[in-house]
């Protein structure tokens, strides 16, 4: 095995690591700044895992618009609110053990999809380079074949805007 | 050992379990929906790898999995502000953001 | 528009009047009045000499499909289709009568407390949902029809009802009834399935179930003949599912116990002996004994659950429940002979339970209540005509000879002991038989019980409580009614021949019946 | 016309009643209601005439996306209907709906007066905007157009569930409505991906295609399956996914509810339908599949309609009912098509949901008649309605009838076709199910018509002996319903045969 | 008139006189006599006519019942020599029973109903008798309980009356469940119901050969069930002396010489099924027997004298069963016969005595009457001759030498009872003469009486003659009735006449000696005459067995109904809906955590059921 592919493999350990970790760390922490910013090292992980699926285009938007405009929003919310209380509060047993019981449990159910899944075998290998880059690929696809989702989202969003502007208008009157 | 599509199943798998558990586990609704984007995004990776091994026939990843996934970050983003929002007016009325707290109606 | 669709239009035509305004009484007088002219009108066309086709037909399909027999033609699988043949003929008669009866006998407009719009037409419905039961050929609106009437009954009883427990009472039999349609429409349903799903038109449906293994699986006909059973015993109080009918029947107000223990009850028997026999032949003669078993319950026991009654309405309500089992012997013992003595007799217990219960209401306006204990009897020299008209109902109901109740139960004894003797098999006294002894043995149950309120009511010296109430006996116009129901009965008692000759064709129509 | 102009004209009206708000200064903004119903109803009838259906329409990558059948039709015909109603009972709502979002709002009793009148067009507009998006769904033929079009509806569903932001019922409802629905989004996405790596398609067809082949994965197919299935049971309130209806149902302003119970339930099944199309075709697949539809239909009658029995507020009664009903609608669905019949589970399912819209839609425009004039959602309210306003206890008492499926209302059709189907593929337990469930049903449907015909108000000075008043567009309105329930009831064919 | 209407006529005239009455009439007692009584002497001319009517007269049937398209129940008339007879009888009493009630009745307040009923009666003992086949006869046996219901509760106010109407119905009812089914077995086995058709099948065509003796037998006993109830006999004995609570013409006509008597004319109509099976016939003629015994022995402690002649009767009744039993219908036909004349003689006498002592009915409170009513004394030892069987001077000593005759041909035992209750017969028959007629008066009712109005008497003299002659060939010869048959003809034996005699002797003896001048019941301490007096207790032991496991058993399921039944079947199941309900509405908990918990719960659920199942 070659040392670039060994490197490759490790790569994948450490950002998984990472992500999980991250993950973890937004449900352990009991300050949900803390959470937040584990999130975002959760998502950087992720992202990470992204670029080494080929997928850059993809990876960079997942650290713009997660790991910056949606976390940063979750920040500015979080630091609205008084959150001194949070720290106070306790996690319920019953509420952690409900969560363990039912996340092992789908754990459990996918390693046993997993170890019965034999596509999932794949070893990931080296692209063809003659292939068009992802941007060009992505952007082609969503401008001449997804242009009716494309108008459907717009719709989506309005909807948003308008029930953020709904919902948060101090004075409506 | 080698990193195979199944690797990145798994990864994202756990990622969604965690993300499912911080939803039961925590009591705070801000982080209930950062437990919730975690899982949005778990689901993504399954989505980017199976993009990814998926290969199509010039030999490159099937980009139509990519498109799909800019759609569901746009929706993602979408559902924060609208949920925030919402938060945000809860917090307003109630001051508090316990989802235990909130249990006015039930039976 | 058909006779047969005027026949069920005009009492909801009538209600529909009612509810915009038209005079309640007269309205609903002349609605029921029409129908039984029209009714006889349908007697008068109807030719005995076709024989295996429902007559007066008529059908606005609502759903075709493409024929299955004849390529490229269209069947009908839903239609709103009517037609009669003698068995619904003779229900229709006894609906045409007892609807009558039931608004000449409704109290008068001051005397109704609540809507009196509601009261008559909440009748009209009722008695509409009967007519469209029996005249529909198709299973959907068979169903649908007697269904018709399920909200006015509850309305009826909860808002109308007597007695303390008149809302437990109206859930009971509402949630019973409710059950019991829902397990029959189960059971319809899965017939329709069963038979290729391709119609719900009886004709059609017949057909194929004439076919040699018509239905795929024996237990599968089993199956759908024993959910039919439950359903329809549910709906005629078949034991051990009668719980719900005394109760109701006791408080429901005089009209609606009238038309619902006289008519509607009879739909399930219909059912029965529209459907489930002539389809199901081998489903029937699978739970022969069960059924068997069924209703001796419901004579001995109910019969004995009756004599322990100290209450009139209790007692009327509970021998309309233990007579249901000589109609079902008569179903049960799968002859010619047997099904004709149960449909005549799902006549004369209609009549007969009709009348009863008007005489019912006339002692409940009277006295307030109907414990023979509280009424303490003597009341033949006070009440003659009342006494008179009672005691021939009680004959009537107690079966004796010259009532039409009579004829129908030694037909029905007949059935059962039709198979006695055959030359193959030689001697069987069988389940049918012994059930039979069992029912003749119910006779005198019901002689007990019958006699016994009729001794306690207007017999025996006269309490010093009846003198100071100011009794008065029947007028003329409360006895109008009574006395047609009365006649009806006779008449029939009399010359049974006058229903039969329609029934005979159409019973020994249905295949799979011992001659 | 191609369809997809009918999506384009209900977004410009939406668009529309935004822009007359901002630019048209209003004596009394619920004419905007009128604008909105108008041109609603004119998408309407352009859906059932001029639109062309069943073609491919072309080759344009488009019609990969977005299909017009007979089912698209009539989902896209329910959606506006729906709406339409929605926007009827919003209008009769729009003092409640100012007072929640605005408490300080002057209760001078002037109603049409567009100072007291807060967010109205909004309530207006995202509505239409919704409807857009269910009409989307009932075409929609790609994972892509099916998650956009489902996400439009239910973001546009979290805020007006929340849109009385200052009323807690209102925010509660909202917050519990979003977190389980970004949830289920969780599990929609994840199956999504996995029905993507397990056939490599996302066109429907495609995956069909691909599911029936033989190099199929089976596990990795139902593991999708299974994911998409939660997220599908979410949106239409089975078992056990449907613990956040009554809350949801409870706590939405009074036309939310119904938007939500019909709309959102019909826009479901039409996903589920046409996502289960491909996996019941599929014979590897198809009973495993159909084996745990039926654990859920029967599931689901049971608890919507045994949880519903000792229920006394009239709202969450018909969140429990919705369930029920969901349950029936399941067992439709998991009665596809190893014998196929004269009736497809599509035709059932889409004359059910007819039904349905039109019961409850009759049950929602009273209650929320009520709701406004009286102030109160539970029983208590109802008692001697017979009395004061035998009208609306006639048209309450067909709608509970025909919920409870008493022959000769549409109601009753419903079932008997479900029943038919269930029994066609032998479920006979799953019969059993819904014979006790439809026999509980009689109970909680009728206690409403007791309450109302034979208990008496329990005060007898209050406003509960005064009649409601009912404008004569919610009475036209009333009185279609109850005529279509019969009519319906009586001659199913008429809508039926467009699916024969 | 066409001959072959005569019978329907005989039928109709009194139904149509009830039914005028019923509807016409109902408010003049008068009127609705006259109507009544009018048919009944009509009908008693036509029943002398009809003693014309040849054997193959052809009468149209009426047909009541099709049961299938091939098999009609017909109201249809077998004329021959028995139903002319019984006819006769019938007719003849019934005459004279309505006018004996003129007077009897004048003052009623009833009266109206009273003669529609006896008229329907009339109609119904016709149909009876006249009945071609089983059906119709069941038919009419059931009619003849209602008009008997009637008359007896005829003073319904009273308790007693009320009760024993009742009771005489119900009873009945008994008797007719086993009628029924023996109707039922006969047709199932021979596929008819006519008398005539089913006898040639029976003897000509042998078509129950092969059938077993047990389904044979039960098929006789059955039938024989509707004698028991309808002539009274033991166990269902009970209602006849209750029944005497009727006026007591109605006990002349219904209870002791027409109605009663119906079983034993049912007997002799199908006697050709009787010896089809083997130990029938013993039954029947055991349980005539004990019935004759016993009620001979109730008889001898009673003081009513309405019911002393009720166990009379019944003891008579006794008598021709045991006859029939024995194979010797004809006799007991002829007993029939001439019972009928001498029992309504007496009954009639009896409702003299009680008429002129204001309605006492207490035979020690008489005493003394034979001087104040001379006419009705006479008449009255005329009949209790005939009863007693005096030798050769009157009818009943005949016809009850055939029966002693056939027994001791056919059965010793049989014979020993027999005879002894000869001497039963003649003592309570003696001790009443004695104690009511002779002697000094011992009440003021008593000492009061007078002879009655002629209109009463009238038809008492006209009894006595048939009581006298009936029993001698020329009459029965002479009018055609001819009751016995060749076999039994023939030189008298003289060993029975000596022994019936001596018994005769002996109980009149008994009687006259013991009771001679007695003001109370000399006997009353006496243990064996108490269980007599309270006819062996069997009334109360009935009474506690109805009560016992009749209304236990109705209680036991009434209650069973409500608090079992009704709660597994119905009650059980809803509170089981509504607590499985409440329990899955607790899931609702408002929580949005447990939401989450049930959210991922279900999935992983829905996951393995997919999946891994």
């Amino acid at each position: 095995m070659e040392q670039a592919e060994v490197m490759l493999d490790l790569l994948f350990y450490i950002f998984s690591a990472i992500a999980v970790a991250g993950a973890l760390g937004v449900i352990v922490n009991k300050n949900p700044v803390t959470s937040a910013f584990c999130l975002i090292a959760a998502f950087i992980g992720l992202a990470a895992l992204f670029i080494q699926l080929d997928a850059y285009l993809v990876g960079i938007i997942q650290i713009l618009v997660y790991g910056g405009a949606v976390m940063v929003l979750f920040l500015f919310i979080i630091m609205l609110m008084d959150m001194a209380s949070e720290e106070r509060r306790r996690f319920g047993l019953g509420a952690v053990a409900a969560g363990l019981l039912v996340s092992v449990v789908f754990v459990v159910q996918l390693l046993r999809v997993l170890g019965d899944y034999s596509p999932g075998s794949k070893v990931l290998g080296v692209l063809p380079a003659d292939a068009a880059t992802d941007v060009e690929q992505i952007g082609k696809l969503m401008f001449t074949q997804y242009y009716f989702p494309v108008q459907v989202v717009g719709v989506l969003l309005l909807i948003a805007t308008i029930g953020v502007i709904v919902l948060s208008k101090r004075e409506l009157k | 050992m080698e990193v195979t599509l199944n690797h990145f199943l798994f990864v994202s798998g756990l990622l969604f379990a965690i993300g499912l558990a911080g939803v039961l586990v925590r009591r705070n609704v801000i982080v209930i929906f950062m437990c919730l984007e975690l899982m949005l995004s778990a689901a993504n990776l399954s989505l980017v790898a199976f993009s990814r091994f998926n290969l199509t026939e010039s030999g490159g990843p099937d980009y139509n999995a990519q498109v799909f996934l800019f759609f569901i970050i746009t929706v993602a983003a979408a559902e924060v502000a609208v949920g925030l929002a919402i938060i945000v007016a809860l917090y307003r009325a109630k001051q508090t953001t316990d989802v235990t707290q909130i249990n006015s109606m039930k039976n | 528009m058909t006779l047969l669709e005027a026949i069920i239009a005009i009492p909801i035509v009538a209600a529909l009047a009612i509810a915009f305004g038209s005079p309640t009484r007269p309205t609903a007088m002349a609605a029921a009045a029409i129908n039984l002219l029209l009714i006889l009108m349908a007697f008068a066309q109807y030719d005995l000499s076709v024989e295996g086709v429902y007559q007066l037909a008529g059908s606005h399909p609502i759903i075709t499909v493409p024929s299955v027999e004849q390529p490229g033609a269209q069947s009908i699988l839903l239609g709103l289709s009517t037609g009669v043949d003698g068995i619904s003929l003779v229900l229709l008669l006894l609906t045409g009568l007892v609807t009558l009866a039931a608004v000449w006998v409704s109290p008068a407009e001051d005397q109704i407390k609540g809507s009196k719009r509601l009261y008559y037409l909440s009748s009209l419905l009722i008695s509409a949902g009967a007519l469209g039961a029996f005249c529909s050929t198709d299973l959907f609106f068979f169903f649908a029809f007697h269904e018709l009437a399920l909200i006015p009954t509850f309305l009826m009883i909860g808002i109308f009802g007597s007695g303390p427990n008149r809302v437990r009472v109206a859930w009971k039999m509402t949630i019973y009834l409710g059950v019991g349609s829902m397990i029959l429409l189960a059971g319809l349903v899965a017939l329709f399935v069963a038979l290729g799903g391709q119609s719900l038109q009886f004709g059609d449906l017949q057909g194929w179930a004439n076919a040699p293994a018509a239905i795929a699986s024996a237990s599968l006909e089993n199956g759908i003949f024993l959910t039919l059973l439950i359903g329809f015993g549910i709906l005629v109080s078949l034991f051990p599912f009668h719980t719900w009918a005394p109760e109701a029947y006791a408080t429901a107000p005089t009209p609606t116990a009238m038309l619902h223990a006289g008519v509607l009850k009879k739909f399930g028997l219909y059912g029965l002996i529209r459907i489930a026999l002539p389809m199901l032949p081998n489903g029937a003669a699978h739970w022969q004994t069960l059924l068997l078993v069924l209703l001796v319950g419901n004579i001995l026991y109910v019969g004995y659950v009756t004599m322990a009654q100290k209450r009139f309405d209790l007692m009327l309500g509970n021998s309309s429940v233990m007579h249901m089992g000589y109609a079902f012997l008569g179903i049960a013992s799968l002859n010619v002979i047997g099904v004709q003595g149960a449909v005549l007799l799902m006549f004369a217990h209609g009549i007969s339970i009709a009348l009863l219960f008007a005489l019912n209401g006339h002692l409940r306006k009277r006295f307030g209540t109907l414990e023979f204990d509280r009424i303490g009897g003597g009341l033949g020299k006070l009440l003659p005509t009342l006494g008179l008209l009672f005691g021939f109902a009680i004959m009537a109901s107690i079966g004796l000879p010259g009532f039409a109740n009579f004829a129908a139960e030694v037909m029905i004894f007949f059935g059962g002991f039709a198979g006695l003797y055959s030359q193959q098999e030689g001697i069987v006294i069988g389940p049918v038989q012994i059930a039979t002894m069992c029912a003749i043995w119910g006779v005198v149950i019901s002689a007990v019980y019958g006699l016994r309120a009729y001794r306690n009511l207007f017999m025996g010296p006269l309490p010093d409580s009846s003198k100071e109430r100011k009794l008065v006996d029947l007028t003329l116009a409360e006895r109008l009614p009574l006395i047609l129901l009365i006649v009806a009965l006779l008449v029939i008692g009399c010359a049974p021949g006058l229903l039969i000759k329609y029934l005979i064709p159409s019973i020994e129509n249905i295949s799979h019946l011992a001659g | 016309m191609p369809a997809y102009y009918l999506e384009i004209i209900v977004v410009v009206l939406g668009l529309t009643v935004l822009m007359v708000e901002t630019f048209v200064s209003l004596r009394d903004k619920r004419s905007l209601g009128w604008l909105a119903i108008l041109g609603l109803l004119v998408v309407l009838v352009l859906n059932f005439t001029v639109v062309e259906t069943g073609g491919e329409g072309g080759n344009t990558p488009f019609w990969s996306f977005y299909v017009m059948d007979i089912p698209a039709q009539w989902f896209k015909g329910l959606a506006l209907l729906a709406t339409i109603f929605v926007i009827l009972m919003s209008v009769d709502f729009s003092r409640v709906l100012s007072k929640g979002i605005c408490p300080e709002v002057e209760d001078d009793g002037v109603d049409d007066c567009a100072e007291n009148q807060v967010a109205l067009s909004e309530f207006f507009a995202l509505p239409i905007f919704i409807c857009a998006g269910m009409m989307w769904m009932a075409s929609a033929h790609h994972l892509v157009s099916i998650f956009v079009a489902l996400e439009t509806v239910t973001i546009g569903f979290y805020v007006i569930v929340a849109f009385m932001r200052r009323n807690v019922g209102s925010l509660e409802a909202g917050v519990k409505y979003l977190i389980l629905g970004a949830l289920s989004t969780g599990f929609l996405v994840y199956g999504f991906a996995w029905l993507f790596g397990v056939t490599g398609e996302m066109e429907l067809g495609a995956i069909a295609d691909a599911l029936n082949a033989p190099d199929v994965h089976r596990t990795g197919a139902l593991f999708a399956f299974a994911l998409i299935l939660i997220a599908l049971c979410f949106k239409i309130g089975a078992v056990p996914f449907q613990i956040w209806i009554p809350d949801v149902y409870q706590g939405a302003p009074m036309p939310v509810t119904a938007f939500l119970s019909v709309g959102s339930k019909a826009a479901g099944f039409v996903i589920l339908l046409r996502l289960l199309e491909p996996f019941m075709a599929s014979e590897m697949l198809n009973a495993n599949v159909t084996s745990v539809l039926v654990i859920i239909a029967a599931a689901t009658i049971l608890f919507g309609n045994l949880a519903a029995l000792p229920q006394t507020n009239f709202k969450r009664l018909l969140a429990y009912s919705s369930v029920s009903h969901a349950g029936f609608l399941l067992m439709a669905v998991a009665s596809a098509p190893a014998h196929p019949g004269v009736v497809s589970p599509v035709a059932a399912v889409s004359y059910y949901l007819a039904a349905y819209l039109m019961m409850t839609m009759l049950a929602f425009l009273i209650m929320n008649l009520i709701r406004v004039q009286r102030g109160d959602e539970n029983l208590e309210a109802y008692k001697g309605l017979a009395k004061s306003s035998p009208f609306l206890a006639f048209a309450m008492l067909v709608a509970m009838a025909s919920l409870a499926g008493v022959p000769l209302t549409a109601g009753f059709v419903g079932k008997f076709w479900v029943f038919v189907l269930a029994l066609q593929e032998k479920h006979y337990y799953l019969v059993a199910f819904g014979v006790i469930g439809a026999a509980a049903g009689f109970y909680y449907y009728l206690k409403i018509v007791k309450s109302m015909y034979w208990d008496s108000p329990a005060d007898a000075g209050s406003s509960a002996a005064v009649p409601v008043v009912v404008a004569w567009p919610t009475r036209i309105a009333i009185v279609l319903l109850v005529v279509g329930v019969f009519y319906f009831g009586v001659n199913p064919g008429a809508l039926l045969s467009l699916f024969l | 008139m066409e001959e072959q209407n005569l019978p329907w006529i005989i039928l109709l005239l009194p139904l149509l006189s009830a039914v005028s009455i019923l509807l016409f009439t109902r408010r003049s007692g008068n009127i609705s006599a006259l109507i009544s009584t009018g048919s009944a002497l009509i009908t008693l001319l036509l029943g002398v006519v009809l003693l014309r009517m040849p054997d193959d007269a052809v009468v149209a049937a009426f047909p009541w019942l099709n049961l299938s398209s091939n098999f009609v129940v017909e109201i249809g008339f077998q004329i021959d020599q028995l139903s002319r007879g019984m006819m006769f009888v019938v007719t003849a009493i019934g005459a004279a029973v309505h006018v004996f009630s003129l007077a009897y009745m004048k003052d009623d307040e009833g009266k109206a109903r009273y003669f529609a009923g006896l008229s329907f009666f009339m109609f119904s003992m016709t149909g009876i008798v006249f009945a071609n086949n089983f059906v119709m006869m069941f038919v009419f046996w059931e009619l003849v309980g209602f008009s008997s219901y009637v008359l007896i509760g005829h003073w319904f106010e009273k308790n007693s009356a009320a009760d024993a109407a009742k009771k005489a119905f119900l009873t009945n009812r008994i008797g007719d469940f086993g009628f029924m089914i023996g109707i039922l077995l006969v047709w199932g086995l021979t596929k008819s119901i006519y008398f005539t058709q089913i006898a040639s099948e029976v003897v000509d065509e042998q078509v129950l050969e092969g059938v077993s003796n047990g389904l044979l037998m039960a098929m006789v006993l059955c039938v024989f069930c509707g004698a028991i109830g309808k002539s009274a006999q033991v166990p269902l004995h009970v209602w006849l002396p209750d029944a005497m609570e009727g006026p007591t013409p109605v006990s002349a006509l219904i209870h002791a010489a027409t109605m009663v008597a119906a079983g034993v004319y049912m007997l002799a109509r199908i006697s050709f099924l009787i010896p089809m099976s083997a130990g029938a016939g013993e039954v029947i003629a055991w349980i005539g027997a004990i019935t004759a015994l016993i009620a001979a022995l109730m008889a001898l402690q009673q003081d009513d004298i309405k019911r002393i002649l009720a166990y009379s009767t019944l003891s008579q009744l006794g008598y021709m069963v045991m006859a029939v039993g024995i194979h010797a219908a004809d006799a007991a036909m002829f007993h029939l016969f001439t019972h009928a004349f001498f029992k309504a003689l007496l009954f009639l006498g009896s409702g003299a005595v009680i008429y002129a002592c204001h309605h006492e009915q207490n035979i020690w409170k008489m005493g003394g009457l034979a001087k104040k009513m001379p006419i009705t004394f006479v008449t009255f030892v005329i009949g209790t001759a005939a009863l007693m069987g005096l030798p050769f001077v009157t009818s009943g000593f005949f016809s009850k030498e055939a029966i002693l005759g056939a027994a001791l041909h056919g059965h010793k035992a049989l014979f020993v009872i027999a005879a002894f209750i000869v001497l039963l017969t003649a003592f309570y028959m003696t001790r009443l003469i004695v104690v009511a007629f002779l002697g000094k008066d011992r009440s003021d009712n008593a000492a009061k009486a007078k002879e009655v109005p002629a209109l009463m008497w009238v038809p008492l003299v006209l009894l006595a003659v048939p009581s006298v002659v009936a029993g001698y060939e020329f009459f029965y010869k002479g009018m055609k009735l001819s009751p016995m048959s060749p076999a039994h003809e023939g030189p008298v034996n003289v060993w029975l006449i000596v022994i019936s005699a001596a018994m005769l002797v002996f109980g009149i003896g008994m009687a006259f000696w013991g009771y001679r001048g007695e003001s109370t019941e000399p006997m009353r301490l006496n243990r064996i005459a108490q269980v007599f007096a309270h006819k062996f207790y069997i009334d109360e032991a009935y009474a506690w067995l109805i009560k016992v496991f009749q209304d236990g058993l109705a209680a036991f399921t009434n209650f069973f109904d409500r608090a079992v039944l009704d709660g597994v079947i119905a009650r059980l199941p809803a509170a089981g809906a509504f607590r499985l309900g409440s329990v899955m509405r607790r899931l609702q908990s408002g929580n949005l955590q447990s939401y989450g918990f049930l959210f991922g719960l279900g999935a992983v659920l829905i996951i393995y059921l997919v999946v891994f199942k």
